[in-house]
């Protein structure tokens, strides 16, 4: 499905990771691990195609790719229903079903605008939009802050479905989310950040 | 550094290459520093204590030795970024970039020094130290020009993301840019009195005014090119020295 | 396209969106003119035409930076730009919204406010013609400043910076078809050029835009 | 208080902080003005005055919702609030940071715009002096603004909304004095006026706005 | 130390919780659990004085509490230096040592602007602001949120070391930080909210 060839990336002109390949197959998932400021999130958004990779060949089907950042893309001035209806019509879906707020126990808050979320109960919105943009690979990075227990408990339950159903995900998380899937420990790949940074820019004098 | 900048050069866009734009500005910089000197010096000296006063001007007609040139030279240092943004937007050659980076404040020091020199000089011919002249508008407008891509320069730290946001808003600029001048001729024609001032023609300009004004144009004209040398060197420099830090604190 | 074009509606009307307050802000404008210039009847009529549009032009600069940075900031347009839409017709759905909660309300205010201006009797149509004709423009160009500075930490004024001078040829064409519609001159020549360059803006901008963001979401 | 004032100026002339660009904003209103209401001498002489103060009021006016809304944003104003600092102190020392930042540039910018309007000569002084007199008074009654519309999401133009009508009597008293001040009258009265409205914002605003502060962050 | 007595708390007009009773002592933590959107947050900016209490008495002496929310409060163009030491002059106190860089891993960054960390280095910066300026009690919302395992465990020593010295802590998080305090479980003082929201101002024309 995903499959990824010496990769390398750069964030801020600073080259992070290099050499990663990796495939993502159907009904599979893969964890991406690492210390902080390791490159997950710079990873995700490689992939995601929101910026280019520094080498290396990201293959993956075309309008397959969901993307969800460490923010939500919440308004907070919609409701909770709103939000999410405006996410599935953006990806030419249905409205959002009762099932799935059920799902992200969501369903007492449907008509509550956004702003006046709690943390996790933003953060349960901002997971549930995965769930109406029909999208078969997703790039989650840390989809469980601030979630409590039962909560975690239930958005691994949506992603072994969405995985049973033949979809992907590649996550960035630094807990257990309690389900199996193939571990990428980002370590090995590292690149030693040099203390001052060159970007690509200056790299070209040289 | 050293060996492709002794190949010999089979294209132009070979300077677009910083090592072999380095070899080759460090060889011609200082002649062109010569030349400069020499043109400023003698076009500023004959026009200033060489020619006659003007009959209805008087020794303000001096200014014109200054205004002029840089003037001119405003309007081609705008010119000149825009062909840079777009070398660098289509064939990503770094120097470009920095080149572009290197001749704005050049460009709007000129603006200003044009439009100063313009308002000493329209305090005695004119009454006032500014009117709202077509010419003058226009050039009060590529100031405003000047700010905004200099500020959008300063204001991005990143060096790609900056190089690729400043040549888009040099293209789309230019247009507005052109679009104003004409904008403001059509505005002003029918208010503004057709008495003002004018040599544009050069029948209008008797040839011992004529010849120191061609040396100090030239001499602004080299003195732009100088400081557009001096001022991408200086940045490929600081950019080499970055890069090579970073190397070495890697290893 | 037409989701996302419902929800900036949607958002700007709800409270605390844009809608209304660029209106007010035009009214405001226009009623401090006096207070600064002084009362002179004679005066304000002959700058009224300018004030209208400078107000409107002013009004819509304002509410600029809420094209874009709102989405960027709460990560939204990360995933906008994720989703299986065009950047460049999501640029365009921007500053068309943008029009029509900014834009459209000013157009239709203008006349209202002529009236404190003392605006003499044929230039009310001038100066409506000339701000639908010409607001568009408008939005245009300020969703293409707006995506320049989208990634800076409140690029608010420096959006204002570099929008200004982008602003000067279709201030000039619309106050001058607004001030020649008032005074009964003929008015054809910058009618034209002013729509000109609305159509080319409306047309050509939001590719630049498009480029911009792409830059900027890097 | 000192570290506050401190970090507020570090940030303002950092990249992407505020500084410079309100004046930059002021060159640009009042290089529209004569666009908008067409180039005769003797007309935009007379408005010069009044156009130079409401230049100066709309740059101030831009740059206020940085004020407090960055650092209500990123949490640091909640932050703050526990901080061992009364907030009357905070709001004084933003107050401050917005006028040295912006007012003050301003002030020593005007003269020059001056010339763009043709300005007669003796006004030169009088705007000086009477914006000098004036801008605290918009810095203090602006952060008063800023602290209101603080929770609310991009309040930017309602923040306007609100702070507009408080600017009328300092525009008037303002503007009076620089226009008197160019024709050569009498200009006692407004400047006393103009001063009294300066102390009295800058001495008892802070409280309010304090207080405004504390309903904002419940 | 702190001692709050029959506390309830509202948040947009919803009452969230009451008759809370509890005392953190000199040298103790207090960790507060609960599901999302039970009112942890709404708590503790009561506790720290953003919001004023809507029963019940909180004791707690001057001067002396630090609140940690959600948010961190960088300035992402000034650099991690500069943040800290921002936050050690409006608390009085002195620059920030090498010591406590060290401590939160930050040296490394000290000279970076703020805006170019990454989420959970952001996060580190945020805790050791709490290193700085010298208070006793420190009333923090999910610190741990976006760390990875070694930074957790940083934190968790550099929060022993706070209350070996004396000092306090409430916590809220939803993951074992590893180190003994009294946990305090909100769900009985849970309050059922109404399904229709009057606010106090409502009530009043009851
Ligand atoms: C701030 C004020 C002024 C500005 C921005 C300005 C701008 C310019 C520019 C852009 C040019 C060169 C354009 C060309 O060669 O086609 C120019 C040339 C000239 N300007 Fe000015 N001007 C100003 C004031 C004045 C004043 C007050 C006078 C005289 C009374 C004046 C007289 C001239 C003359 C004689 C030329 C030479 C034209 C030629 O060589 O063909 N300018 N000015
Ligand atoms: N601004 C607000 N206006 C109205 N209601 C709010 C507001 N903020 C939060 N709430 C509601 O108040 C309740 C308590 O929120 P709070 O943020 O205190 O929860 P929390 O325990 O911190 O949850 P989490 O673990 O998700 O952070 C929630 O039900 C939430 O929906
Ligand atoms: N905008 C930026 N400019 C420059 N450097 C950056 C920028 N954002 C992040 N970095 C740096 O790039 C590196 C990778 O950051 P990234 O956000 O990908 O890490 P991460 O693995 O997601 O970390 P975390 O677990 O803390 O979220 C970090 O060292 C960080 O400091
Ligand atoms: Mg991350
Ligand atoms: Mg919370």
């Amino acid at each position: 499905m995903m499959r990824v060839s010496d990769l390398a990336i750069v964030r801020g002109g600073v080259p992070l990771l290099a050499g990663l390949s990796f495939a993502v197959e159907p009904g599979s998932a893969l964890i991406l691990r690492g210390p902080n400021g390791i490159g997950k999130t710079t990873l995700l958004r490689t992939l995601a195609g929101l910026q280019p990779p520094a080498a290396g060949q990201i293959e993956v089907p075309e309008d397959s790719v969901a993307y969800a950042s460490h923010a939500d893309g919440i308004k907070g001035q919609l409701s909770v229903v709103e939000n999410l209806n405006f996410w599935a019509r953006v990806y030419g879906m249905a409205d959002v079903t009762d099932a799935v707020l059920e799902r992200f126990a969501l369903q007492d808050l449907r008509a509550r605008a956004a702003a006046t979320l709690s943390a996790g109960q933003k953060r349960r919105l901002g997971l549930a939009r995965l769930a109406v943009i029909g999208r078969k690979i997703l790039l989650l990075d840390e989809p469980t802050v601030s979630l409590d227990t039962a909560s975690v408990g239930r958005f691994a339950s949506f992603l072994q479905d969405h995985l049973d159903a033949g979809g992907s995900a590649v996550i960035a998380t630094h807990i257990d989310l309690g389900f199996t899937a193939t571990v990428l420990e980002l370590a090995p790949y590292k690149l030693d950040a040099p203390a001052l940074t060159a970007s690509d820019f200056d790299e070209a004098f040289l | 550094m050293s060996d492709h900048s002794l190949r010999p050069v089979s294209s132009l866009w070979e300077f677009a290459n910083p090592v072999r734009f380095m070899a080759l500005s460090g060889k011609i910089l200082p002649f062109v520093w010569v030349a400069c000197v020499a043109c400023l010096g003698v076009g500023l000296v004959w026009g200033f204590f060489f020619t006659p006063d003007d009959y209805r001007q008087g020794s303000t007609v001096k200014i014109i030795y200054l205004h002029v040139p840089s003037a001119l030279m405003a309007i081609n240092a705008w010119f000149m970024m825009l062909v840079a943004s777009l070398i660098w937007l289509i064939r990503r050659h770094h120097v470009s970039a920095l080149a572009a980076r290197a001749a704005a404040p050049v460009g709007a020091t000129m603006t200003v020094i044009a439009l100063f020199t313009g308002a000493v000089w329209g305090q005695p011919m004119w009454g006032t130290w500014w009117e709202w002249d077509p010419r003058l508008t226009s050039f009060l407008v590529l100031f405003l020009f000047y700010l905004g891509y200099l500020a959008l320069w300063a204001a991005i730290e990143d060096a790609d993301t900056a190089a690729d946001l400043t040549s888009v808003l040099c293209i789309v600029g230019s247009v507005f840019a052109v679009l104003s001048r004409y904008a403001v001729v059509f505005w002003n024609q029918g208010l503004h009195q057709g008495a003002t001032f004018s040599m544009d023609k050069e029948e209008n300009i008797s040839n011992v005014f004529w010849y120191p004004a061609v040396l100090s144009m030239l001499g602004f004209g080299l003195l732009f090119v100088a400081l557009v040398l001096v001022g991408t060197r200086t940045e490929i420099r600081l950019r080499r020295t970055r890069a090579l830090m970073a190397r070495a604190s890697a290893e | 396209m037409i989701a996302l074009l419902r929800r900036d509606l949607a958002l700007a009307v709800r409270a605390g969106g844009g809608f209304g307050l660029a209106l007010v802000f035009f009214l405001i404008v226009v009623t401090l003119v006096p207070f600064a210039v002084g009362p002179g009847q004679v005066q304000l009529a002959a700058i009224a035409p300018g004030i209208l549009w400078l107000g409107a032009l002013l009004a819509c600069l304002l509410s600029l930076d809420r094209i874009l940075a709102l989405d960027y900031e709460d990560g939204a347009l990360e995933l906008i730009a994720t989703a299986p839409l065009p950047l460049e017709a999501v640029a365009a759905v921007k500053a068309l919204a943008h029009w029509l909660t900014t834009g459209l309300p000013l157009v239709l205010v203008a006349p209202v406010l002529g009236i404190l201006l003392n605006l003499p009797g044929p230039g009310y149509l001038w100066v409506v013609v000339s701000l639908a004709i010409g607001t568009p423009a408008l939005s245009a160009i300020g969703t293409f400043g707006a995506a320049l500075t989208v990634g800076l930490k409140r690029g608010g004024l420096l959006l204002s910076l570099i929008v200004l001078p982008l602003y000067v040829p279709t201030l000039i064409f619309g106050a001058e078809v607004a001030r020649r519609g008032a005074l009964g001159q003929p008015l054809e020549t910058p009618l034209m050029l002013l729509a000109g360059i609305t159509l080319a803006s409306v047309a050509l901008l939001p590719f630049a835009s498009a480029a911009a963001l792409r830059v900027n979401l890097r």
